[in-house]
């Protein structure tokens, strides 16, 4: 009933391309969540589904009907605008029911929505309000229920909960979820926030300059990521990435080394490779018991320490000289890495400290192409490994 | 010969609506309509059929904008109204536009006494260029002197026989002048000169004729050729006639002003002035001397104005009739106003608004309006009668009226008149103004206006 | 929330049907264009009726001949003679040329100097006008809008008094203007007289009369102006004028660098419309002073019509439209850069 | 800046001398809003003298009789005392009846104008099409022409002078003379111009979003228009109303010559359909004779023309600067 | 120079009161970040300060001037707004040097901070595009673009990266603190996002309803929030409450017991106390083993499990009945418990586990005035422990 497909779908403003060639197979009842920096085409991709925006070429389809030329009305679509947009000249009451009063409900069954839909968002006394007397979240929430009160076949949210603080964000994500499941919905979702991707979304979906660069379950991108783009996008503080040559012992950065097979992982000596190593994968070598599969420690001096409450952020200098020119444009990275550790880690700023990586999970990636090479460097289990790894998040929907 | 007229189609009246009333509009003014009920009781009484019934339509009062009007139905063939009231002032141009019904055809004996008994300057107005009648005058409007008699009298004049004879502009003015300074009056003679239509077709044309002067020649050249007749704007009366006026205006002193009247008798104001403006300060008994249309009397010679203290004569004049080179000019003269009735011809109900036109003749009907309305009677014999000397105020003047009607002249109405009366309006208001010299501004207008014949 | 499929939009959608849901959903489905022009038919088709077909009629008339003598309209068929006939003068004798040569002599038109064509005088009488009349509207309309746009105890009744003048209607607006400068009536003559300003007789006077033309028409429509802007002001988002009040802005660079440029549209449209009404200026100057006094392009083919010449009228008519045409496009253009490309 | 420091110097002077308006600029200078409070009176109290001046003079006349309007000194008062007008207007003609001939083509060109020039003012200000600007111009050309232009054709084609032929048949025009019909439909073509630009510009100032999502909510584009766009404009759409509303009132040109300047003289003959529709301005030439012109009566009854508009600029006002001041147009 | 002193504000609309009587005092130079949940009166509050709007009462002070009744230009002060609340008919250049061209600066000057400005939000190739032909994310840097090229004594921010990815946003904190640094401004910063109230604030404000709840610094307001509002708000996911009575032993909750001497903590017996422990505190029994002070291992079983990529959330059910009426309104959070552990933790859903708190890390509350206790139950310790934890944030600014 509600899957979405977009063929090839191109949007062009002028001289920008706001979307280019975008191939999207959303199922029926799916959460699907879009993410991508800023100005990637999220939101323009969210109005050609909805029919606000033709596209400069491509189709469209709702539920097997091609909708490319139907008016939004007809699409049986709801939206949440990321300029969240409310009628101005309406209170909360009249624009939430918008929808339905144009559609003739009968009151009561108006009404009940509408306290429903309140309800949802925690906005019941306010249906009088003026949309210029609430504040910027109180907004949002309108325009939350003025979605979620149609009952439509297919959401599509705009960073609906930009504006929420975190626990009014976890209680709509949790409503969200139960919605989707209550009205068997599919819900397409743009955000920025990583953590709603990861908990909210059947599939994710990353986007980079208009273009498609993976979709996968959450857990999927997290851990075997299709390129550089989404190993860096995804995940925050995001993967530390170091340059390298592959050798035939391995691979060889400028600061250090890290051994391993090529043949094992499908690379040649004289490759250009770009590994790929998250911050919780890096640990103190002192306290890596649990790491079963770990690379030689290497040495590393931290600099800044960045409390977070639950874990600590440490920055490395992996460089010995601290030389930026060494590599070129990208150089100033190859010689940071950053490390998260236990809020009780016995660790000081400015101390030499040992390291190592969990060498299940370091990833390569073809520095030239960006594409992903290998996501773990223990050869004859890695494929073993990441079906493992998947598996919660599969368990989840 | 009573105003039941010759014709006897009376009895043919109700052909039309099979038995039924028949309602004939007439386009008229709010005054005419305001009497309605008693218009068709006079009409009916005189009698026209019962059976048809006259509803007349209030029309602006505005001349120009009736005449617009007009234009627009008889252009567009509109069936209603059947009878329209038509200023003498440009009836001439619907007359040639073949646009109102011909009477001396349709009822030939009703033409024939109108043309015999009505006021002949009238007439000639509602004539075609092959003489027939096309409209039938309902009243005619000549204007007069008015005067504070009160306060010439208190000055040491004696003012019998003013009523009937016209005095010279000389002697006018000097008398204008002394009685003003006699009393405290802001203002001593007073008129209407701003350019507007009413200076040439009236005002003017009254002041250059009383000098013997003329715009066409002849006044047999008053309603055309166009073209092909003199243009005499810069003849000596019509030049004499502007100096005067400078003179009354800007005083003796004045380089191109008249020697011989006496200046400083008129305010500037006139230049701005149509008969309202002028004529208040006059009824407020403000003003020694006053030209102005009969309506005027009337106001000003009610119990709470002027009342008896009113006094009326004919218009001065600058030479006698004898004097003056084309017939016609010379000695008292009054410009003609007043309106006509016509028939458009596209009515649907043309018997019946022929017999209204015809009852409307009447004698009794035309008393009736007098009495009501104030219309002043067609017939110069009408003045005469005791029923119209007994009319409140009008009655007073009746022989004033009469005279002027008599000496009447009648506007030269031709296609080519409405650009050239404005022309004449801008060169004798600037003139008298001030901007420009008489005579060259006269030599001016005398090639304007033929530029405008040539072109027609 | 009974997940009751009935009334889902979908098939509440699809249950509908008929004419009018057909015809919905294809003027929906239609592109921009078609869209445009569908919703333009109805304004076409009574602008086509009403006014496109009498212009192409009167248009006709323009061709022909004036015929003043017997039954028809227009005479024969001169082509553009009409028009190059007025335009080079040699109709002149046949239009209103009323006192402004007098004043030309006089001294006091020193720009006028000589016009002896009542075109040329025509038009700059018009133009002077319209320059003088719509710089003061604008600006006093602008003010009272500014006025009208705060809050303060009563503005509802100073709004209503403001606007109210454009609520008069011009014979009584010219009524007004012609007692006020009515010597022996007007108490305004004898002061601006002994002053200096005018003379005795101002509405018989050029200069004069221009001048409480323009006062007149200042007065009634700088109400029109007022409400147009003050309607553009209501609409700005209020949140800019935060915006620019934290980042320093004082009122008069809050107006110059926001009011302005986003009224900027309206105020234009506001201009446009009254100088299009301007350079048609004739009801005022009827009923004020004269067409003789202040003889305007409009006077001229009043005037024309009036007196039957169809031909000259209606070529005028279409010089003057020709004319505002040109005065015009100079605020289409300004208009499309104020909407940023648009018209 | 430097009328600033020119005000700073006249505070230490006044200051010293320590008079009344010493002290008021001295409190001025230190809180400015005072400063602008007063120049607002100023101005405010300056724009109402200027505009009710006239209509002061107007009501001067109204109740001054006819005779004795003349020599008014400054500041003219009336001469006599006559309030009796207000009632003989009544008595002379229907005034009621024009002031209501009028409102009814008031209301009817107001209705249609405003529905077809939002049609028109949404394509224009909304949509982007090829032959826009020409459109535009060509509509607005409509206005460039004097009234005069446009008569002959259209009274012709009213009185039911014009034929056309239709699939062999010729059709002559209906005769709608001294309907409501030759007026509204001339009065909503000249009048129609300019609510398509005021409406163009307001329309195209709406943010996209607004439009995008109560076409999400479910209306069609023209819904969107209706139930939005509109509503969020009515600042503009009040204007253009009332602006068309008071041009009809007004206008003078068509009200003369598409009527005879008869009515009803009586409001059930008004209901009986006994009425020629002349509207108010031809009233109001009603008391204006061939060489008599009751300036009393024609004041007077200007001013219970004006009455019934300055009724209606108070309600529309309320429109024009409704609810929307605090928010206006953020989406 | 910059400091900022709120003095019993308050500020109503008609009923609602959005400040109530706000008393702030902060320092030149300082960071300090608003937090609370939709609608508490966080922009309202920098409304006030910016003199955008009157406080109904109260006095505002800036660098110890009163300005409460100053106009906004006059108070030296940058703001972005919530609304972002560009001038739409300004291009990105204009909108940006809006307040130098004000000023009158050298086109060079303005040029010059555009471009540094533009840079720092990485909008370098826009500067001419219109508001409308931008993207949410791009729109909301132009408007922090606005307020930074100013270079104001106080920065008032409105939750300025609320549109912006996770790696801009990262970007973008660096950057405002650099700015804060290079400055010497006082920010003061709305936000919804905890990560960034932690990592960038001297000191976070935490209200509720009006009301300020607490001022302090980050790690202060983890570690000791004043009140279970605070403690339930910082943090995410939030603290876990369980409410129980004081017994001579320590603590009795429907569903376990905490032992500790309540003399030592200063409770009686019979008090109602609620206790708060988050959930990277609680910890399995069986891998506690670097829990110094743990509490008495309690049974639980596991629910849903949520898996975040870096840890995973345990869900666990408590009670052994699952009976909610137990306790009223709030029984349904009792027997609940969030606990945090390693992605690499052996743990399933739906299975028995015994779990441990850390002593030093459990709260008591008063749970009838919600004001803490203590924040620790390693009575003699307490304290110094508390002073231990806050000094790494001491050390950040
Ligand atoms: N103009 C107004 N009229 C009436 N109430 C208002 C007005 N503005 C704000 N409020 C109310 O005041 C309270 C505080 O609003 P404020 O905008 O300060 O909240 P906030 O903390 O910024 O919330 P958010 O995080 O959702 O932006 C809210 O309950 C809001 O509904
Ligand atoms: N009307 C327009 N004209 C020109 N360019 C546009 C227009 N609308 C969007 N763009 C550009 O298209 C690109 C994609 O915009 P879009 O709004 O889809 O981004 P987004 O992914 O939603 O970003 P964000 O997370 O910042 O909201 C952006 O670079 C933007 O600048
Ligand atoms: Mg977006
Ligand atoms: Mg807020």
């Amino acid at each position: 009933m509600g899957d979405v497909n977009l063929e090839d779908v191109t949007k062009e403003y002028g001289d920008v391309v706001a979307v280019n060639d975008m191939n999207l197979d959303i199922e029926d009842g799916e959460f699907v969540t879009l993410v991508g920096p800023s100005g990637c085409g999220k939101s323009t991709t969210l109005e050609t589904i909805a029919g606000l925006t033709k596209p400069t070429s491509g189709t469209i389809s709702i539920a097997d009907r091609e909708v490319t030329d139907l008016p939004p009305k007809d699409r049986g679509i709801a939206m949440v605008f990321q300029n969240i947009a409310l009628f101005p000249h309406m209170d909360v009451y009249d624009n939430i029911s918008f929808g339905l009063r144009l559609r003739d409900y009968p009151k009561e069954e108006i009404d009940r929505r509408v306290e429903r839909a309140s309800d949802i968002v925690q906005l019941e006394g306010m249906l009088d309000r003026m949309p210029d007397e609430m504040s910027g979240g109180q907004r949002q929430r309108v325009a939350i229920a003025r979605a979620i009160v149609r009952e439509p076949e297919v959401f599509l949210m705009d960073e609906p909960l930009a504006n929420l603080d975190a626990k009014l964000r976890v209680h709509m994500r949790t409503e969200l979820q139960r919605l989707h499941k209550e009205l068997d919905t599919t819900i397409i979702y743009v955000t920025h926030d990583q953590a709603e991707a990861m908990t909210m979304s059947d599939r994710i979906a990353i986007i980079d300059g208009g273009e498609l660069q993976q979709i996968a379950p959450p857990l999927v991108c997290y851990n075997e990521p299709a390129n550089l783009f989404v190993a860096g996008f995804i995940g925050s503080p995001s993967m530390n990435f170091v340059e390298g040559e592959v050798t035939s012992a391995g691979l060889s950065t400028p600061d250090f080394d890290v051994a391993f097979d090529p043949e094992a992982v499908g690379v040649e000596p004289g490759d250009r490779v770009t590994l790929g190593i998250r911050p919780e994968d890096v640990h103190l070598a002192d306290v890596a018991g649990q790491v079963a599969h770990q690379t030689d420690p290497l040495d590393a001096r931290t600099d800044v320490l960045e409390p977070m409450g639950d874990e600590i952020f440490v920055y490395l200098e992996t460089g010995e000289t601290g030389d930026d020119t060494a590599m070129g444009g990208e150089a100033a990275e190859v010689d940071q890495l950053l490390m998260s550790v236990d809020p009780d880690a016995d660790i000081d700023s400015d101390e030499p400290v040992e390291v190592v990586f969990d060498r299940e999970s370091v990833h390569l990636f073809d520095t030239d192409t960006g594409e992903a090479i290998t996501h773990s460097l223990v050869a004859d289990e890695a494929d073993a490994a990441d079906d493992d790894r998947a598996t919660p998040a599969e368990g989840d929907d | 010969t009573g105003g039941n007229g010759g014709d006897s189609t009376a009895t043919t009246t109700s052909s039309g609506d099979g038995g039924g009333k028949t309602t004939v509009q007439i386009a008229t003014d709010a005054d005419l309509k305001a009497v309605k009920s008693k218009f068709n009781k006079w009409l009916h009484n005189a009698g026209l059929s019962k059976d048809i019934e006259v509803e007349p339509i209030a029309g602006s009062d505005i001349t120009n904008k009736r005449q617009n009007k007009y234009t627009q139905w008889l252009s567009s063939g509109r069936k209603k109204p059947s009878l329209l009231m038509m200023d003498n002032g440009w009836t001439l141009p619907f007359i040639v536009r073949d646009q109102l019904l011909n009477l001396s055809k349709e009822i030939p004996d009703t033409a024939k006494m109108v043309e015999d008994e009505y006021f002949s300057a009238s007439v000639g107005t509602a004539k075609g260029p092959n003489d027939d009648l096309f409209a039938i005058p309902m009243y005619p409007d000549f204007p007069t002197m008015q005067y504070r008699k009160d306060l010439v009298q208190d000055a040491g004049y004696d003012t019998s026989g003013w009523s009937t004879s016209s005095m010279k502009w000389k002697r006018f003015s000097k008398i204008t002048a002394d009685v003003k300074k006699q009393s405290d009056v802001d203002y001593g003679f007073t008129f209407q000169f701003k350019s507007y239509a009413g200076l040439s077709c009236c005002t003017f044309n009254e002041f250059l004729s009383s000098y013997g002067g003329t715009y066409f020649g002849g006044l047999d050249n008053l309603f055309g050729p166009v073209g092909d007749r003199p243009i005499t704007v810069d003849e000596k009366p019509v030049v004499d006639s502007l100096r005067m006026l400078r003179t009354f205006v800007n005083g003796e002193s004045d380089k191109h002003g008249l020697d011989g009247v006496t200046g400083n008798i008129s305010p500037q104001s006139v230049l701005q002035w149509s008969e309202e403006p002028s004529r208040k300060p006059f009824t407020n008994g403000n003003a020694v001397m006053h030209r102005n249309w009969p309506y005027a009397v009337n106001i000003s010679g009610a119990e709470d104005a002027l009342g008896k203290d009113l006094g009326v004569m004919p218009i001065p004049h600058g030479v006698s009739p004898e004097e003056a080179k084309y017939e016609g000019t010379g000695g008292a003269t009054a410009a003609l106003g007043g309106w006509h009735t016509a028939v458009n011809p596209n009515t649907t109900k043309k018997e019946a608004a022929l017999e209204v036109l015809k009852a409307m003749t009447n004698k009794q009907v035309q008393f009736n309006l007098l009495e009501e309305i104030g219309w002043m009677p067609p017939r110069p014999s009408m003045l005469d009668s005791d029923t119209a000397k007994n009319i409140p105020i009008m009655g007073r003047y009746m022989e004033t009226f009469r005279l002027a009607g008599e000496n009447a002249i009648p506007r030269p109405v031709t296609v080519a008149w409405p650009q050239e009366r404005s022309k004449i309006a801008q060169a004798a208001n600037a003139t008298v103004s001030g901007q420009k010299p008489p005579k060259k501004a006269m030599t001016n207008l005398k090639s304007t206006i033929k530029q405008i014949e040539d072109s027609v | 929330m009974a997940t009751d499929h009935s009334t889902d939009d979908f098939e509440r959608e699809s249950r509908r049907s008929g004419p009018y849901v057909r015809a919905v959903r294809w003027m929906e489905n239609l592109g921009d264009a078609a869209f445009a022009y569908l919703l333009l038919t109805p304004a076409l088709l009574i602008l086509g009726v009403i006014a496109f077909w009498p212009l192409i009629r009167t248009f006709e008339l323009s061709l022909h001949a004036d015929q003043l003598v017997g039954t028809g309209t227009v005479g024969e068929f001169v082509g553009l003679t009409n028009y190059v006939e007025l335009l080079t003068g040699q109709r002149s004798a046949l239009l209103v040329r009323p006192l402004l040569p007098t004043v030309v002599w006089n001294g006091q038109f020193p720009f006028v100097h000589g016009i002896a064509n009542p075109f040329t005088a025509a038009l700059t009488v018009t133009f002077i006008f319209t320059i003088v009349s719509v710089f003061f509207e604008t600006v006093i309309g602008f003010g009272q809008a500014l006025v009208l746009d705060q809050d303060f105890r009563g503005r509802r009744w100073v709004r209503v008094a403001i606007i109210l003048p454009w609520a008069v209607p011009i014979v009584i607006q010219g009524m007004i203007f012609f007692l006020l400068f009515q010597p022996n009536i007007g108490f305004l003559v004898d002061p601006l007289q002994n002053l200096g300003v005018f003379s005795s007789t101002p509405l018989s006077n050029s200069v004069d009369s221009m001048i409480i033309l323009v006062v007149a028409d200042v007065w009634k429509t700088s109400a029109f102006m007022a409400l147009l802007i003050l309607a553009g002001l209501q609409s700005i988002d209020r949140n800019l004028y935060e915006v620019a009040r934290v980042t320093g802005a004082s009122k008069w660079q809050q107006f110059t660098m926001i009011t302005l440029p986003l009224v900027l549209p309206t105020v234009l449209v506001a201009m446009l419309f009254r100088t299009i009404g301007a350079l048609r200026i004739f009801g005022l100057i009827e009923t004020v002073t004269s067409c003789s006094t202040v003889p305007s392009l409009s006077c001229l083919v009043v005037s024309a019509f009036s007196s039957r010449q169809y031909g000259t009228a209606a070529a005028i008519a279409f010089i003057t439209a020709g004319i505002i045409a040109v005065a015009v496009s100079v605020y289409i253009a300004k208009f499309a850069d104020a909407q940023g490309g648009g018209v | 800046m430097a009328q600033q420091s020119d005000t700073v110097g006249i505070d230490a002077d006044a200051d010293a001398s320590k008079g009344p308006f010493g002290r008021w600029v001295s409190k001025a200078i230190r809180n400015p809003e005072r400063v602008y409070r007063a120049m607002f009176y100023v101005v405010t109290a300056f724009f109402l003298f200027t505009t009710l001046f006239p209509f002061y003079w107007l009501l001067v006349l109204a109740v001054t009789p006819n005779e004795a309007i003349t020599s008014f000194g400054f500041p003219p008062v009336p001469h006599g005392f006559n309030p009796g007008a207000f009632l003989t207007i009544f008595e002379t003609v229907p005034l009621h009846i024009y002031v209501l001939n009028s409102f009814v083509l008031g209301i009817t060109t107001t209705a249609i104008v405003l529905v077809i020039a939002s049609l028109a003012g949404y394509v224009f200000g909304r949509l982007d099409f090829p032959g826009r600007r020409p459109l535009m111009l060509l509509i607005l050309a409509v206005s460039y022409f004097p009234p005069a232009a446009f008569l002959l054709p259209l009274f012709q084609l009213f009185t039911g002078n014009v034929t056309v032929g239709l699939f062999g048949v010729s059709v002559s025009s209906p005769n709608l003379y001294n309907t409501p019909a030759p007026m509204v439909m001339p009065f909503t073509a000249l009048f129609m111009p300019l609510s398509i630009f005021i409406l163009t510009t307001f329309y195209g100032q709406i943010p996209d979003g607004l439009e995008d999502a109560a076409r999400i909510e479910g209306t069609t584009r023209l819904g969107a228009l209706f139930r939005v766009i509109m509503p969020l404009s009515a600042p503009g759409v009040a204007t253009a109303g009332v602006l068309t509303f008071i041009s009809v009132y007004n206008e003078f040109f068509f009200s003369f010559l598409m009527n005879d300047g008869q009515v009803a003289s009586k409001l059930a003959q008004f209901f009986a359909s006994q009425n020629n529709w002349a509207p108010l301005v031809q009233g109001i030439l009603a008391y204006q004779g061939q060489y008599s012109q009751m300036y009393n009566l024609m004041a007077a009854a200007s001013i219970v023309g004006v009455l019934p508009v300055a009724v209606l600029v108070v309600i529309a006002q309320e429109k024009i600067v409704s609810g929307l001041t605090a928010g206006a147009l953020k989406e």
